[in-house]
C-alpha cells in the first residue's frame, strides 16, 4: 500500500522530468539533422524554471486560467489508467475507451482556455486542433478496434498480458503502422503540427499564454508525450514488458525498457518533424482519411479475419 | 407521507388530469396571463411527480367504451419500460413549461402555447403507458398533431419545416397504421400482453414485414437515416421554448417504440429466427448500421452550422443515431447502453435547447456568429451549457460518457467494424461541433452591443441547473440510472447489466468502468495542478481587447476580427462540401416533382369539354362489358 | 362524322349487352320478386291503403320519400340559388298570350286545381298522389303564367305552405318516434280500405307532400319565368 | 318484350344525344330522354304477364296484380329526375348568361 502510493507520487515527477529531458535531446538532434548547433539538452528545465518563477504573469479571465489546470489534470489522470511497463497503478480500472476519452480532457480544456483568451490566433490553432484530431482519429480508431476485435477485449490490462508471447506489432504490422502515422499528429510534430505552427499563428492555442501558465502548459506536454507514446507502446509493443517474472528488480528493467521505448518513438517522431515541412490543414486531413485510412481497414479485416475464422 | 396521492397513480388519472389541465390552461389564459402560466405549472409539475411516485408498479387499467362496435379494450398501463420513459418526458416536459414561464411573454398565442404543450405531454405520457395498440395509435396521432401545431406557433418561417415534419409523420402513421391492422388480422388482438404471448410464434416473415411497417413509422420520429429529412428544419424553427420538448421528450418516442416492439412484444427467441449476424438478429443490425451511419452524416452536417439551433438539431438526429445504434445490437451491454442514451440525449439536448433559447433571447440572433464572450456575462448559463457539451462529447465526469462507453463496449464485443468505428468518428465530431458553440458563444471577444447581457431569471437558471446537477450526478454514480435500466431489461427478457451504485462490470473481456474511481483521481489530479497554479505568482488580470496581436492596434476592428467565429471549420466544411449538399433532400425533392409530373399528365384528360367526359364513361362502360364477355 | 359511328358502335356495343342481359336475367312479364310478394298479399291488411304504390311509397318506403322531398326541396333551392338575382326579376314582356288562351285559362285554372287536389287526396285508393298532384296544380300555375305576361305567384305565402307542409310530414315521422318508437309509424287506425277516410296517417301526407311539391314546382317555373336572359 | 326493347332505344338515343349534340339544351333532353327509358324499363321489368294494376279493390284479387316494387321505385325516379332537369336548365341558363353561348365545347373553364 505504502509502496504503491510512493509509486503514484513519484511517477508523475520522473515523467515530467523525462518529458522535459527528452524534449531537451530532441531539439539536439533536430539541430544536428539540420546542421545546427542547438540548445544544451538542459534548455527546457531552465525554460520551465524561469518560466515559473516569473514575477508578473498575465491572465484574462477565470475561463483563461482552466486551460493549463485541465491540460494538467487530463494528463495526469490519464497517465494512471494506462500500464507503464511493470507498474500498472490503476490500469486494472482502466480500459481503453476510457483512457482514450480521458485524454480528450486536457484537449479540451485547453481548447477552453485559448477560446477565452480572445485572441483570433487562438482561435484558429483551436479550430485547426480540433480538424486534426478527427483527421488522426480515424486511421488511429481502426487501428486500436483491429487490436481490441483481434484480441476480444477492450481492458487495456487484458491487452498487455495477451502480448506476452508476441507483440501485436507482429501479428497486426498494418494496424501498428498507421497508429504511428497517428501518433505523428499526437505529438504535434511536423508535417502535422498546424495547430501550434509559430510561423502562421503564432503557435496557436497557447498565443496568450506565458510565465506560469506556460511552464504547466509544458510540463502537461511532457506527461502527454509519455501517454501518448505509452498509449501505443500497451497497445502494440506489448506494454514494454521485457521479463515475465515478478520481483521488483524485473519491475524495475521492464520500467527502464519502456522509457527506452517512450524514447525511441518520440526520437522518430522527431526525425520526420526534422526533415518535413508542414501540410495545410485540409491537406493534412485528406492525407489521414485516406491512405492511413485505407491501411487501416485492411489492417481491420485481416484481424476480423484472423479472430472470427 | 404521501399516502393521499396513491389512488392518483394511476396511467388514466395522469393523462386525464393534463387533457383538463390543457383546456383549462387555454381558457385561463382569456382571463389572466399569470393564471394561466400558474395553471400551466402546476399541472405539468404535479403530474410529473406522480409520474415520479408511481415507480414501476405494475398497474393495468382496463377501459372499454360502451358503445365499441369492434369490441376493442383500451388498455393503460405502467410496467418498467414505460415507466422509464414517462419519467424521462414528464421530466423534460414540465421543467421546459416552467423554464417558458420565465420569458414572460404575454401574447395570445402563448394560450394555444401553454395548452399544446400540457395537452402534447398528455399525449406523450399516452403512448408509453398505452397497454393496446389501438390506444398507442391515437395517442400517437394526438401527440404528432400537437407538436405539428406547436411548430407552427413560430410564425411564418417555422410553417415549411412544420409541414415537411407533418407530411412525413404522416406517411409514418399510415405505415404504423398497415403493421397494426396486419398484426390484427393475424392475431385479432391488439394488447400488448396477448401479442407478447403469440407473437413470438409467428413465421419470420410475417415479423420481418410488421416490424418493418412499425419500424418506419418510429424512425420518422427517431430522425433515423433516410427519414430525417424533417427534423433539422422542424427543430430549428419550432418556437425556442418548444425545442426542448421536441428534441429532448418527442423525438424518445422513436425508441421507444423500437424497443417495446422488438424486444418487449416480439422477443429476442422470435428477432434471432429471422436470422442472425454474428449473435444479434439480422433486423436489429440493420437498424443499428442505419443508427451509427445516421451519427456520422448528422454529425458532419452539424459541424458545417452556423445557426446555433441548427446545429443543434443536426447534433439531435446524430445523437439518436447512437441510441438506436444501442437498441439495435440489442444485447445486454446494447439495450442498458441504448436506453442510457437515450436519458442522457434528453436531459443535456432539453439543457443545450434551453440555453440556445436563453442565447436567442438575449442576443436577438440565431447566428453563432453574431455571439461572442458572454461566459463572462452569464457564467449560470455557461456553466450549465459547458456541462451539458461535456456530456455531449462523452467527457468522463458526465453521464454521458458511460452511455457512449457502454454503446461502444457493445460493438466492439460483438465484433461490429463497421458500427464502432462510425460510433467513434461521429464523437469525434461531436467535439468540433459542441466546440463550436463553445467558443463562438461564450469564449472569445464580446461584442460592444451585448455589453449588458446578464444570465435570465431563476425560472429559467433552475430547469437548466436541475438538469446539469442531473448529469453530473450521473456522472459520479452511474448506477443510479443503470439500475433502473437493468429492471427495464429484466422486464423486457434481456440479461439484466452487472451495476453497483458507482461502477459497472460488464464481464471478463471488459475493463470495468468505475466512475468513483475516475472521479476520485480526477479531484487528485486537479488538487495537484491547482497546488501549482496557486503557489506560483499571482497573475494580473487584463482586459480582453489586450491581447498579442503582432503590434496591431485592436481597437478599430474587435467585432469583425478578434472574434474567431465565421466559418469556424472552413477547412474542413471545404473538404466534406461536394459530398454533403443536401443529397437526401434532393431525393425526396425529385420524388415529389416526379409525382407532381405524373399527376400532371393525368390531369390532362380533364379536357374541360363535358362531351369527353360522356365519351369516358361510355367507354369505360363498353370495355367493361367486353372484359365480362370475355372472361365469363 | 367518325365522331358520330364512333359513338353509334359504341353505344350498340352497351344497349345489346344491357338487353341481352336483361332478357336472360329478367325475362319480360316473369312473375314478382320475392319482397313485392309480402306487399301484393299483406299491403292492405298492413297499410289499410287499396293502392299497393301507396303503400309501398309511403308507409314501407316512408323515410325514403321524405328524403326524396327533401331532393326535390333541394332543387328548388339550387334553381333558385343558380338564378339569384340582386334585384327581384322582372318578368318581360313577351308575345301577349291570344284571347282563346286567357279565357280558356281562366275557365280550367280552378278545374286544375281541383283536379290536382283530387289525385292527391285519393292517393290511397285511385293511381296517382301527392307528387302527381303536386305536378298537376304546377301546371295550373304554368297556364297563369302563359295567359297573363304580368302574373306573379305570392311568394311569401308559396314558401310559407311549403315549409308548413313540409313539417306536417316531418312531425308526424317524429310523432310517430314519440308515440310509438320509430320514425312514421302509422298512429291513426287503418280504417276500411277501400275508403276515402283510411290508411291511417297516409292520406295526410299525401296531401302535405302534393301542396309542397305543388308548391315548389311553381316556384320553380316562377324563378326559371322570372329570368332575364 | 316490346317494352324492353323501346326502353333499350330510348336509352340508346338519350346517350347518343348526349354524345353527339353540343347544344346544352339538347343535351339536357338527352338526358331526359335517358330518364324516359329508365322508367320504362323498370315499369316494364315490373309487368307479370295478364295481370293488372296494383289497387285492390272488389274485383281485384292480390293474386291478380303485378309488381308495385318498381313502379314505386319510378315515382321516386321521376321526381327525381325532374329535380336534376330543372337544376341543369337553371345551369344552362347561368351558363348563356355567362358565355353567350350554349355551344359546350366552347364552355371550356373547367379545363386544368
Amino acid at each position: 500500500m505504502i509502496a504503491e502510493i510512493l509509486v503514484l507520487i513519484f511517477m508523475p515527477v520522473f515523467v515530467s522530468f523525462m518529458g522535459l529531458l527528452f524534449m531537451g535531446i530532441q531539439r539536439k538532434i533536430t539541430a544536428r539533422v539540420q546542421n545546427r548547433i542547438g540548445p544544451p539538452f538542459y534548455q527546457q528545465f531552465i525554460d520551465v524554471m524561469k518560466l515559473f518563477s516569473k514575477r508578473e504573469n498575465i491572465g484574462h479571465n477565470w475561463v483563461f486560467d482552466i486551460g493549463p489546470i485541465f491540460a494538467i489534470v487530463g494528463m495526469l489522470t490519464t497517465m494512471l489508467f494506462i500500464p507503464m511497463g511493470g507498474f500498472r497503478l490503476l490500469s486494472m480500472d482502466g480500459d481503453l475507451i476510457v483512457v482514450m476519452y480521458l485524454l480528450v480532457i486536457s484537449g479540451l480544456g485547453m481548447a477552453l482556455g485559448a477560446g477565452a483568451s480572445g485572441n483570433p490566433n487562438a482561435g484558429i490553432g483551436v479550430m485547426r486542433g480540433l480538424t486534426l484530431m478527427m483527421a488522426y482519429e480515424m486511421p488511429f480508431v481502426i487501428s486500436v478496434l483491429a487490436v481490441m476485435v483481434y484480441y476480444h477485449t477492450t481492458s487495456l490490462a487484458e491487452i498487455v498480458g495477451m502480448q506476452s508471447g508476441m507483440w501485436a506489432l507482429i501479428i497486426l504490422p498494418l494496424s501498428a503502422l498507421v497508429a504511428d502515422m497517428a501518433l505523428q499528429a499526437q505529438f504535434g510534430k511536423k508535417p502535422f503540427d498546424q495547430p501550434i505552427a509559430p510561423a502562421e499563428v503564432a503557435t496557436g492555442p497557447i498565443v496568450e499564454y506565458g510565465g506560469k501558465y506556460l511552464g504547466m502548459l509544458m510540463v502537461a506536454h511532457s506527461i502527454g508525450m509519455f501517454v501518448e507514446a505509452g498509449l501505443f507502446i500497451d497497445i502494440f509493443l506489448g506494454g514494454g514488458l521485457l521479463f515475465h517474472q515478478p520481483g521488483i528488480i524485473w519491475q524495475v528493467f521492464n520500467f527502464l525498457f519502456w522509457v527506452l521505448l517512450v524514447f525511441a518513438l518520440y526520437t522518430l517522431a522527431v526525425l520526420v518533424n526534422a526533415i518535413m515541412p508542414r501540410y495545410r490543414i485540409d491537406q493534412a486531413f485528406v492525407f489521414y482519411w485516406k491512405w492511413p485510412t485505407i491501411i487501416a481497414i485492411i489492417g481491420l479485416a485481416y484481424a476480423l479475419g484472423v479472430s472470427v475464422w | 407521507m404521501l399516502e393521499f396521492l396513491n389512488p392518483m397513480l394511476r396511467p388514466e388519472w395522469m393523462i386525464s388530469l393534463l387533457f383538463i389541465g390543457a383546456l383549462l390552461t387555454y381558457f385561463a389564459g382569456k382571463v389572466s396571463s399569470a393564471l394561466r402560466t400558474t395553471f400551466a405549472i402546476i399541472f405539468s409539475v404535479f403530474v410529473a411527480f406522480l409520474v415520479f411516485l408511481s415507480g414501476s408498479r405494475d398497474v393495468l387499467t382496463y377501459w372499454r367504451p360502451s358503445a365499441s362496435p369492434m369490441g376493442f379494450r383500451f388498455v393503460l398501463s405502467i410496467n418498467a419500460l414505460s415507466w422509464f420513459f414517462a419519467l424521462m418526458i414528464s421530466m423534460v416536459s414540465a421543467l421546459t413549461i416552467v423554464y417558458s414561464a420565465g420569458f414572460g411573454k404575454n401574447t395570445e398565442k402563448d394560450n394555444a402555447f401553454y395548452g399544446l404543450n400540457l395537452l402534447l405531454m398528455g399525449a406523450m405520457l399516452g403512448v408509453v403507458f398505452s397497454g393496446d395498440m389501438l390506444s398507442f395509435f391515437i395517442f400517437w396521432e394526438i401527440m404528432t398533431l400537437a407538436s405539428y401545431l406547436l411548430t407552427t406557433l413560430a410564425g411564418k418561417r417555422a410553417e415549411k419545416g412544420a409541414l415537411n415534419y407533418m407530411i412525413i409523420s404522416t406517411a409514418g402513421a399510415y405505415s404504423i397504421l398497415i403493421g397494426m391492422t396486419m398484426i390484427y388480422t393475424r392475431f385479432g388482438t391488439l394488447e400488448f400482453s396477448g401479442l407478447a404471448s403469440v407473437m413470438g410464434g409467428a413465421d419470420p416473415m410475417f415479423l420481418l414485414i410488421t416490424l418493418s411497417m412499425l419500424g418506419i413509422g418510429f424512425a420518422v420520429k427517431a430522425a433515423l437515416a433516410p427519414f430525417y429529412v424533417w427534423a433539422p428544419p422542424a427543430y430549428s424553427e419550432a418556437p425556442d421554448s418548444f425545442t426542448p420538448v421536441f428534441s429532448g421528450a418527442l423525438s424518445k418516442l422513436g425508441p421507444y417504440g423500437f424497443t417495446l416492439f422488438m424486444y418487449g412484444i416480439v422477443g429476442l427467441p422470435a428477432l434471432a429466427k429471422m436470422g442472425t449476424f454474428r449473435g444479434i438478429s439480422d433486423f436489429g443490425y440493420i437498424i443499428a448500421l442505419l443508427g451509427s451511419i445516421t451519427a456520422v452524416i448528422a454529425t458532419l452536417y452539424a459541424i458545417a452550422q452556423d445557426d446555433i439551433k441548427k446545429l443543434l438539431a443536426y447534433s439531435s438526429i446524430s445523437q439518436l443515431g447512437y441510441v438506436m445504434m444501442g437498441i439495435g445490437i440489442g444485447t445486454s451491454i446494447g439495450v442498458a447502453g441504448g436506453l442510457y442514451h437515450a436519458l442522457n440525449h434528453a436531459i443535456f439536448k432539453t439543457t443545450l435547447f434551453m440555453g440556445a433559447g436563453v442565447l436567442i433571447y438575449t442576443t436577438g440572433s440565431r447566428k453563432l456568429s453574431d455571439m461572442g464572450g458572454l461566459g463572462t456575462k452569464m457564467p449560470i448559463t455557461f456553466l450549465t451549457m459547458l456541462i451539458a457539451i461535456f456530456a455531449l462529447a462523452g467527457i468522463p465526469m458526465t453521464g454521458g460518457f458511460g452511455s457512449k462507453w457502454l454503446l461502444y463496449e457493445a460493438a466492439i464485443d460483438k465484433k461490429f467494424v463497421l458500427i464502432a468505428p462510425l460510433a467513434f468518428i461521429a464523437s469525434v465530431g461531436a467535439f468540433l461541433y459542441s466546440f463550436r458553440i463553445l467558443q463562438s458563444a461564450f469564449l472569445g471577444q464580446l461584442p460592444e452591443r451585448l455589453k449588458g447581457a446578464k444570465d435570465p431569471s431563476p425560472l429559467i437558471t433552475i430547469p437548466m441547473l436541475f438538469f446539469a446537477g442531473l448529469l453530473v450526478l450521473f456522472g459520479i454514480a452511474p448506477g443510479i440510472p443503470l439500475g433502473i435500466i437493468a429492471s427495464v431489461e429484466s422486464y423486457l427478457g434481456i440479461p439484466a447489466l452487472n451495476v453497483s451504485t458507482y461502477s459497472v462490470y460488464l464481464g471478463a473481456n471488459f475493463g470495468a468502468y468505475n466512475a468513483f474511481t475516475v472521479m476520485t483521481v480526477i479531484t487528485l489530479a486537479l488538487l495537484v495542478a491547482l497546488a501549482l497554479f496557486f503557489i506560483a505568482k499571482k497573475s494580473r488580470k487584463v482586459g480582453q481587447t489586450d491581447t498579442y496581436m503582432a503590434g496591431e492596434v485592436p481597437e478599430h476592428h474587435v467585432d469583425l476580427y478578434l472574434h474567431y467565429s465565421m466559418n469556424f471549420y472552413r477547412p474542413l466544411e471545404r473538404i466534406f462540401a461536394p459530398y454533403l449538399r443536401n443529397r437526401l433532400e434532393r431525393l425526396y425533392d425529385a420524388f415529389g416533382s416526379g409525382y407532381e409530373l405524373i399527376s400532371e399528365g393525368i390531369r390532362r384528360i380533364y379536357t374541360g369539354d363535358v362531351q369527353h367526359y360522356v365519351y369516358y364513361v361510355m367507354v369505360f362502360l363498353a370495355v367493361m362489358i367486353l372484359a365480362g364477355w370475355w372472361w365469363l | 362524322m367518325i365522331k358520330r359511328l364512333v359513338s353509334i358502335i359504341i353505344l350498340a356495343v352497351v344497349i345489346t349487352s344491357l338487353f341481352m342481359v336483361l332478357s336472360e336475367t329478367a325475362p319480360f312479364g316473369d312473375d314478382e320478386t320475392v319482397v313485392s310478394h309480402r306487399y301484393i298479399y299483406k299491403g292492405v291488411d298492413e297499410t289499410g291503403s287499396a293502392n299497393l304504390v301507396t303503400a309501398v311509397v309511403l308507409n314501407y318506403r316512408g323515410f325514403d320519400t321524405l328524403g326524396e322531398v327533401t331532393v326535390l326541396f333541394v332543387a328548388a333551392t339550387g334553381v333558385g340559388a343558380a338564378l339569384y338575382t340582386r334585384k327581384h326579376p322582372v318578368r318581360k314582356n313577351k308575345v301577349e298570350a291570344s284571347l282563346i288562351v286567357k279565357t280558356g285559362s281562366k275557365l280550367l285554372f280552378p278545374m286544375m286545381l281541383l283536379f290536382g287536389a283530387y289525385i292527391f287526396v285519393h292517393g290511397h285508393l285511385t293511381p296517382g298522389g301527392g307528387f302527381q298532384g303536386g305536378a298537376v296544380i304546377a301546371t295550373a300555375f304554368v297556364f297563369k303564367y302563359i295567359s297573363d305576361t304580368r302574373y306573379s305567384i305570392d311568394h311569401v305565402g308559396f314558401t310559407k305552405m311549403e315549409s308548413a307542409s313540409g313539417m306536417i310530414f316531418a312531425g308526424l315521422g317524429i310523432m310517430g318516434l314519440l308515440l310509438g318508437g320509430y320514425f312514421l309509424l302509422n298512429i291513426l287506425p287503418n280504417g276500411t280500405p277501400g275508403e276515402l277516410i283510411s290508411a291511417g296517417i297516409l292520406p295526410i301526407i299525401y296531401i302535405a307532400i302534393g301542396i309542397k311539391v305543388g308548391a315548389e314546382l311553381t316556384g320553380i317555373i316562377d324563378r326559371m319565368m322570372g329570368v332575364e336572359a | 318484350m316490346m317494352f324492353y326493347f323501346a326502353s333499350a332505344a330510348l336509352i340508346a338515343i338519350g346517350i347518343y344525344m348526349l354524345m353527339v349534340k353540343k347544344n346544352l339544351i339538347k343535351m339536357i333532353l338527352g338526358l331526359s330522354v335517358i330518364d324516359s327509358g329508365v322508367n320504362l324499363l323498370l315499369i316494364s321489368i315490373g309487368y307479370i304477364n295478364g295481370k293488372t294494376a296494383p289497387i285492390i279493390q272488389p274485383g281485384v284479387s292480390p293474386s291478380n296484380v303485378v309488381d308495385p316494387l318498381p313502379q314505386a321505385l319510378v315515382l321516386t325516379n321521376i321526381v327525381i329526375g325532374v329535380s336534376v332537369t330543372a337544376l341543369a336548365l337553371s345551369v344552362v341558363i347561368r351558363v348563356y348568361k355567362h358565355y353567350k353561348t350554349l355551344n359546350s365545347s366552347e364552355v371550356r373553364d373547367l379545363k386544368w
